[in-house]
């Protein structure tokens, strides 16, 4: 079909894992030149598919041809040598050294008295600066930036090598809008420079916008490998999710927020609670019933304002802190859960997931921890519960059994999700609750927020899609530079661009950073 | 634009109190308390300041801060290694034997350097092919090593005289002064001791290998992940550690002019707490070698301190462990203090 | 996913192949058959009258055994929250210590037994203090404990190896270590006891979980609102707590306490037993019959050093390479072998089609 | 070099009063502790200042370091209990140069260096092969025709152990039958298993004497031929005339215990006073110890004279 002769040939890719045939006889063809999308929703297979081409699992069935060279790589450092640069779904990067050395590690600029630091360092800050970085400083521990910022780290460490493959597996998930047209630059040049891009998205805009070519799998099974422009968008859908579009409601109008009648308590106030160094002092109502949106840029504050309300951090003294009108101080997880707060982190991996225990046990430990060690909770109890938010959370696969971190990316979050909603909690804070997740599964889970809202609980909606806050949102805190700027009431007038305006337009008036 | 000033914001946040690193804290604090107890020492018993004194702090402890760098590189990559005591023991048992039987000392301490690379690997095989984890792979050697010093030979043996192990112990006297307690002196161990430390600093610093080390400590799966040569890596590590705990072996012995199957029980613990003492996290990813060695030479003064002060013989362990305990206690709270995170 | 259920082999087969517990079985009876082959009395069992019980080689294998199991227990939870406890022989020789010397000094057994018992408690809770509120390093503080322990035995004592053999109404404790119940050595059945115990508690209350999920991931689990401090706090007391028993044991089979080698280098075959029990040093899963079973192991290997004869400078190598030859046996590598090589062939076959 | 001055006033100040350096093994129960207490408590008596330096896990270079940091302290002199016979040649050069006087106590060290050999005024303590050769002479008599044995060695490689071996391998007649030697690490409770063990593994040949290296493995040996109900069947031989030994020997649990006698301090004392007082002292004093048979046993323990 086309004239030019694809770098990479994999052909009837079957893996097994224990339990799981994760893929089944997919093909995948990269050509120079292109952007390649893979399509699936959460456990098709992409990032499996992704592994089995750099190595890092075995494949049980299948040929892999480079070059024309019949490959078997083992490991990522094979593939890199053969001219392939991945950068996989969850961040892999080393926490314990700075930016600079993340960037550069393995490539280090070498002098005749090993490793020239200076040299090293200026090449990581242009290698960050591409991706709009340039302000970082190569000395920042990594552990200091968030993860957003660590993502765009390990993209600007893909670029180090001089690939003639890249791999980008949902490398947008945390970024936004911004970070998104940055990367966007960098794919293209690189893309024109005659590199085959293989591209992991579940947002149907950004794959419009730059990809030429897509796969899409279900099941771990070998859909149909199609040209993006002629294929409309439900075409797709219905490839990817196996059921035609429409029945993918669009959730949620514009909504107006409720009215509070006299007197009504909000479930937490708080007064100028701010921890310095990651968020100045605010001021926040959250009642019943209402959905509260945190919009802004990436570091605005946004993580470090919900974990304040969590008590993940302990906030600096001279704030207060009102559960439905009593002062408390949640000093920690435990009391924050006790008092019926919950939170979903945005670092999934890091502080979400306990990996090696299974999904049934990821899903109950957070109620469990509040009722304490030795009151286990009934089996029978346990069952429901999980049952429960197995299916309403559609988790794939639909097996309790297994030790979470086998799941997709996506599932691993559809749990967590469970794990905070198992705790009942009066206010639920959701921090990037859709990153990594496909249309199908956002769709329910922006549907399970309304429905919460409904029965009167308060949620705090944290997400970089401005355009999911807007939607959901009665109520919308605009952040910037950890300053809490303003106050939305959503409505009609409102839209993505007052957001957007109203952060561009303020300038900090206390100047001096937290 | 508004990516611009977002970002400079940021920026400048996370410079800001990392002015100079942190990691370092533990290690700097280790020297001043180092400094502080030999200040202690002299003022009490008004020996601690003499040549002599550090004379022997270095040349009977040549061995032990080799040790310690050697337990450096495992230990940064949140692995260890027991065996090097073992170790010591085999080498100088056979490097012994044969010069008993009239080998050429340096034909000698080859064998003996060599048979630390047999072990380093015997362990890097264990761990890398059968992943079993280090600290039961490199406890097996150490069984190991142990056993077959002493099938070898459970006497103990003496370097022949005249044999060349010689050049290594000759004193060299820097300062030369009419009491032995003034003079500064040295000798070939020493020397070699300086030169490995120098080596693992260049390693660790100015090499990719040595870079992957602290990668590995941070998160293996990343490393691996990142395309980092882990596998490769981790043979290096234990055959260096195998191969430094051989060299120290050869100070050793030289110094003692004898061997036995039993020398080197516990040194590994020593040297674990040198490196420890020294900042060096034993989950990995952070420390140095230099603070191993100022660990090393902490270790070493909290026992005559300990008898300077007449500890009744029952509780002498006990002060040391305190002492140990008070140090590290002390080291927590410097870097607590010093806001670094957890 | 697709066809979940559709797998190749025996699914019961597999699971027995990969689980480690199997593989420690098997080391247990091939060790059993070559000392059976070597003293041919070895599985010999017969009533000895003047101690009422069983007698024989395996008897005594089991009577050796308690020890391990209790520390094996105490060290299985500290390693499962990625810890370390390297005061457990120690912390034996403390209690050990005490107790003599309790009796000698003309202390009621029991309160001597009680007494030795908390101050095992007391230092396994003052490493959980260390590790725990001040954050040190499992490893260093308890090597700390390591030798400080050693230094209060020998304070209690005075530097002697106090001996009770002699001290009236010594007999519950000299039971303890030496007694049978219905011809079983009654240490072992008090140590299969307690770690039965200690098994359901874990895993009828969440108390294990919550272990395990520290171990895996300490800022996650703070997050879910576990209190990780509690958590190590709790696993270092037990262990202290365990090795005192087993302290105990050890010194009551003698009534005699070795200041300098009561409970010496126990730690090392603790953390074996527990790795042979396939509880991984990096925290996480443990399983409590798995280091019973390494428990168990060790002593057996300890029982055929005596019985080949093994010269005694040679035993650390036997005992090195019968440890070396479990843990490869157990490697994935091994026994995934066989699917690794099918997986190999079948590549194989397919590149071969390809090419035709 | 050294202040003069009788050492016998007891300046509570320094002022005086001559500091002795001792390297230790360190308090290890049994013989070890009653030893080094026994040298503590002399020479406090004899009004010296004595820095006690114990080492760990008989580790030679601590002993080695202590030493050193001794010349260096410039004591009056330094009591040597060395925990191996050889590697000191360095040591006792440095001490030599700087005249400090050495006495070893215990055990005698081999010096192959003319320097370092001059640092050694004298050795004093008992001897190993001379325990051994007891061992061997009493189970001579008690077997005149012959019989089944084993040995419960102490800790592979110590030079005790080879020494009292070497002396029971002179005198041991050769119709006695060694079945096996194991080690027990000289600890009661591993020489109990180890014994248990062979009890089983020689049921059939039949064991008639056990010969311990030292009464801590001896204790064991005991309470394993007990548990065998062989109590009174089998000779056992303990060292070192620890108390308890003594009590075991006295009720029958064990036959005969030699004595490897820890008190000696007073003699150490003494010769370092005469040798810094200008005297000269004995190149080697040996310290005589006594074996004790169920009789002289009692007597013993009932003259109530024992130390340890
Ligand atoms: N190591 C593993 N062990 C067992 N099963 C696994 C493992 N890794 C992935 N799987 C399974 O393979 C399937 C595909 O997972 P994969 O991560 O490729 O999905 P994905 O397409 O990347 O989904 P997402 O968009 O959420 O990242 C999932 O059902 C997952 O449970
Ligand atoms: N783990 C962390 N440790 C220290 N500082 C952090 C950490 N995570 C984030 N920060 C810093 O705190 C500021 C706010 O980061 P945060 O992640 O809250 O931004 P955000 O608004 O949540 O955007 P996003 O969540 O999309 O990253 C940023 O400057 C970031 O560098
Ligand atoms: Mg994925
Ligand atoms: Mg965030």
């Amino acid at each position: 079909m086309t004239d030019k002769q694809p770098i990479v040939v994999m052909k009837g890719i079957t893996i097994e894992f224990p339990g799981v045939k994760a893929l089944d006889g997919v093909d995948l063809r990269l050509f120079p030149g292109e952007v390649h999308a893979l399509m699936g929703e959460n456990g098709a297979g992409k990032s499996t598919m992704i592994k089995a081409l750099t190595g890092v699992y075995k494949i049980n069935a299948g040929t892999i041809v480079v070059d024309g060279k019949p490959q078997q790589f083992n490991g990522t450092l094979d593939a890199q040598n053969a001219g392939i640069a991945t950068v996989y779904q969850e961040v892999n990067l080393c926490t314990n050294l700075t930016v600079g050395e993340n960037v550069m590690l393995g490539h280090e600029v070498r002098g005749p008295l090993g490793i020239n630091w200076k040299k090293t360092h200026e090449a990581a800050k242009q290698y960050l600066a591409q991706m709009g970085l340039e302000n970082i400083d190569p000395r920042t521990p990594l552990s200091s930036i968030s993860i957003a910022m660590q993502q765009l780290v390990a993209i600007a460490r893909a670029m180090v090598i001089d690939a003639k493959v890249l791999i980008l597996d949902e490398p947008t998930s945390s970024l936004d809008a911004n970070e998104v047209q940055d990367l966007y630059k960098i794919m293209r040049k690189v893309r024109d420079s005659g590199v085959a891009i293989l591209f992991v998205s579940h947002f149907l805009d950004q794959i419009y916008e730059i990809c030429d070519r897509m796969t899409i799998l279900r099941n771990g099974r070998f859909i149909k490998e199609v040209m993006v422009k002629d294929t409309p968008r439900n075409e797709l859908i219905g490839m990817m999710i196996g059921k035609s579009a429409e029945e993918l409601s669009q959730i949620g109008a514009k909504k107006a927020r409720r009215a509070v009648d006299a007197g009504e308590k909000p479930i937490v106030s708080i007064k100028q609670l701010g921890k310095k160094g990651t968020i100045n002092p605010v001021d926040l109502d959250i009642y019943g019933g209402e959905v509260v949106g945190f919009a802004g840029l990436l570091g605005s504050g946004r993580t470090e304002l919900g974990r304040l309300l969590y008590g993940a951090d302990k906030p600096d003294a001279g704030g207060s802190y009102e559960l439905k009108g009593k002062t408390v101080s949640i000093s920690d997880p435990y009391t924050a859960l006790k008092n019926k707060i919950a939170y979903s982190t945005e670092n999934r991996r890091d502080e979400g997931i306990i990996g090696d225990l299974t999904v049934r046990q990821n899903m109950l430990i957070a109620l469990q921890a509040t009722r304490g060690m030795l009151k286990p909770i009934p089996k029978k109890e346990a069952d429901e519960i999980v049952a429960k938010y197995m299916k309403e959370l559609n988790v794939q696969p639909p097996d309790p059994d297994r030790p979470i971190k086998n799941l997709s990316g996506g599932n691993q979050q559809k749990v967590l999700i469970g794990r905070w909603l198992a705790t009942h909690p009066d206010l639920l804070i959701l921090d990037e609750p859709t990153r990594g997740i496909d249309i199908g599964a956002k769709a329910e889970i922006q549907q399970v927020v309304l429905d919460l809202a409904e029965q009167g609980m308060g949620v705090v909606f944290i997400s970089s899609e401005l355009e999911e806050v807007v939607r959901l949102s009665d109520n919308i805190e605009v952040l910037k530079d950890r300053h809490k700027i303003a106050e939305i009431e959503n409505g009609d007038t409102v839209s993505q661009q007052t957001i957007v305006d109203t952060i561009s337009n303020t300038t900090i008036s206390t100047g001096k950073e937290a | 634009m508004t990516t611009a000033t977002r970002k400079a914001a940021k920026a400048t946040k996370a410079t800001k109190g990392f002015s100079f690193n942190p990691q370092m804290i533990p290690t700097i604090t280790a020297v001043v308390i180092f400094i502080l107890m030999l200040v202690m020492g002299q003022a009490l018993f008004g020996t601690y300041a003499r040549l002599g004194f550090f004379s022997s702090l270095f040349v009977d402890h040549a061995y032990l801060i080799i040790l310690a760098v050697a337990m450096t590189l495992p230990i940064l990559t949140g692995g260890i290694d027991l065996s090097v005591g073992a170790i010591v023991a085999i080498t100088s048992v056979v490097g012994v034997k044969m010069t008993m039987a009239g080998v050429p000392a340096f034909v000698a301490i080859i064998v003996m350097l060599l048979l630390g690379v047999v072990f380093g690997l015997l362990a890097g095989v264990l761990i890398e092919e059968f992943n079993m984890q280090p600290f039961i792979a490199t406890l097996s050697t150490m069984f190991l090593a142990r056993g077959i010093a002493s099938m070898i030979s459970t006497d103990s043996l003496t370097l022949p005289e005249g044999n060349n192990f010689d050049f290594i112990s000759q004193d060299i006297k820097i300062i030369d002064r009419p009491k032995i307690s003034h003079d500064l002196t040295i000798n070939v161990g020493v020397i070699i001791a300086v030169l490995v430390v120098i080596f693992g600093y260049i390693l660790l610093h100015k090499t990719r290998t040595g870079r992957t080390i602290y990668a590995i400590g941070g998160s293996r799966s990343s490393a691996e992940l990142m395309g980092l040569p882990a596998k490769r890596t981790n043979y290096i590590i234990y055959l260096v550690s195998g191969t430094l705990a051989a060299l120290a072996s050869v100070v050793y012995t030289a110094n003692v002019g004898s061997a036995k199957n039993t020398v080197g029980v516990g040194w590994e613990l020593d040297a674990i707490s040198s490196v420890v003492i020294g900042g060096t996290l034993i989950t990995g990813g952070f420390g140095y070698v230099l603070g191993s060695v100022i660990g090393a030479l902490v270790r070493s003064i909290i026992d005559p301190l300990t008898s300077d002060f007449g500890v009744p013989a029952e509780w002498t362990t006990i002060v040391v462990g305190a002492m140990i305990l008070i140090f590290v206690v002390l080291q927590r709270a410097v870097t607590a203090l010093s806001g670094d995170k957890k | 996913m697709a066809d979940t259920k559709k797998k190749a082999g025996n699914p019961i087969i597999k699971k027995l192949l990969g689980s480690n517990l199997t593989w420690s079985v098997v080391a247990l009876l091939v060790l059993i058959v070559i000392c059976t082959v070597f003293s041919d009395g070895f599985l010999s069992l017969r009533w000895n009258d003047n101690t009422g019980g069983l007698a024989g080689p395996l008897i005594t294998v089991l009577q050796e055994s308690a020890r391990y199991l209790m520390i094996a227990t105490g060290m299985t939870l500290v390693i499962s929250t990625a810890g370390i406890d390297l005061s457990v022989g120690s912390v034996m020789a403390v209690s050990g210590a005490a107790a003599m010397q309790l009796l000698v000094s003309g202390v009621n057994v029991w309160a001597a037994i009680l007494l030795s018992l908390l101050i095992g408690l007391a230092i396994g809770c003052f490493n959980g203090m260390l590790v725990s509120v001040l954050g040190l390093q499992p490893f260093i503080t308890t090597l700390i404990m390591m030798l400080a322990g050693r230094g209060l035995a020998k304070v209690i004592t005075s530097g002697e190896n106090t001996d009770a053999g002699s001290v009236a109404g010594n007999g519950p404790l000299k039971w303890m270590a030496n007694g049978f119940i219905l011809g079983i050595p009654a240490n072992f059945i008090i140590a299969l006891v307690i770690v039965a115990i200690v098994a359901l508690i874990c895993r009828k209350t969440a108390m294990g979980m919550m272990i395990e999920s520290v171990g895996i991931n300490p800022e996650a689990s703070r997050m879910t609102g576990i209190k990780p401090r509690k958590i190590l706090f709790l696993v270092y007391a037990i262990s202290g707590l365990l090795a005192a028993v087993a302290g105990l044991f050890a010194t009551a089979s003698v009534m005699r306490v070795d200041i300098s080698k009561t409970g010496q280098d126990l730690e090392m075959y603790a953390i074996l037993a527990v790795v042979i029990g396939g509880t991984s040093l990096l925290g996480g899963k443990f399983s409590l019959a798995g280091s019973a079973l390494g428990a168990v192991i060790i002593a057996m290997i300890r029982k055929t050093i005596i019985t080949l004869g093994i010269d005694s400078a040679a035993t650390p190598a036997f005992f090195a390479i019968v440890v070396i030859v479990i843990c490869v046996m157990q490697a994935p590598k091994i026994h995934n072998l066989g699917a690794e090589i099918k997986r190999k062939r079948a590549l194989k076959e397919q590149a071969k089609a390809v090419a035709a | 070099g050294s202040s003069n001055g009788d050492a016998a006033d007891n300046g509570s100040s320094d002022s005086g009063k001559k500091t002795v350096g001792f390297v230790a093994v360190g308090p290890e129960g049994g013989f070890r502790s009653a030893n080094e207490k026994d040298i503590q408590n002399a020479f406090k008596d004899a009004g010296f200042d004595l820095i006690y330096s114990p080492t760990s896990n008989s580790d030679q270079s601590k002993q080695i370091q202590a030493f050193n940091k001794f010349v260096n302290d410039e004591v009056d002199a330094i009591i040597l209990s060395s925990t191996e016979d050889s590697g000191w040649d360095d040591s006792l050069k440095k001490a030599a140069e700087a005249e400090i006087p050495v006495f070893t106590v215990d055990r005698n060290v081999d010096v192959k260096d003319a320097e370092a050999k001059k640092a050694i005024v004298s050795h004093i303590g008992p001897s190993n092969e001379w325990c051994g050769q007891q061992a061997a002479e009493f189970l001579n008599e008690q077997y005149p025709d012959g019989a089944n044995g084993i040995i419960l060695e102490g800790i592979a490689g110590l030079s005790v152990v080879k020494d009292r071996q070497t002396g029971f391998d002179s005198k041991i007649a050769s119709n006695q039958k060694v079945l096996e030697s194991q080690s027990a690490n000289w600890s009661t409770d591993e020489a109990k298993t180890v014994t248990a063990g062979l009890l089983d593994k020689y049921k059939s040949e039949g064991i008639k004497w056990i010969w311990a290296q030292n009464d801590e493995m001896a204790l064991g040996a005991a309470q394993a031929v007990d548990a065998a109900g062989l109590k009174g069947q089998v000779t056992i031989i303990g060292n070192d005339g620890t108390e308890a030994a003594l009590q075991a020997v006295a009720d029958g649990d064990l036959a005969f215990d030699i004595e490897y006698n820890p008190i000696f301090g007073k003699e150490t004392a003494q010769a370092v006073k005469d040798y810094l007082d200008g005297k000269d002292v004995e190149a080697n004093i040996e310290i005589d110890s006594k074996t004790f048979t169920k009789e002289e046993a009692q007597a013993a323990l009932d003259s109530g004279e024992r130390q340890y």
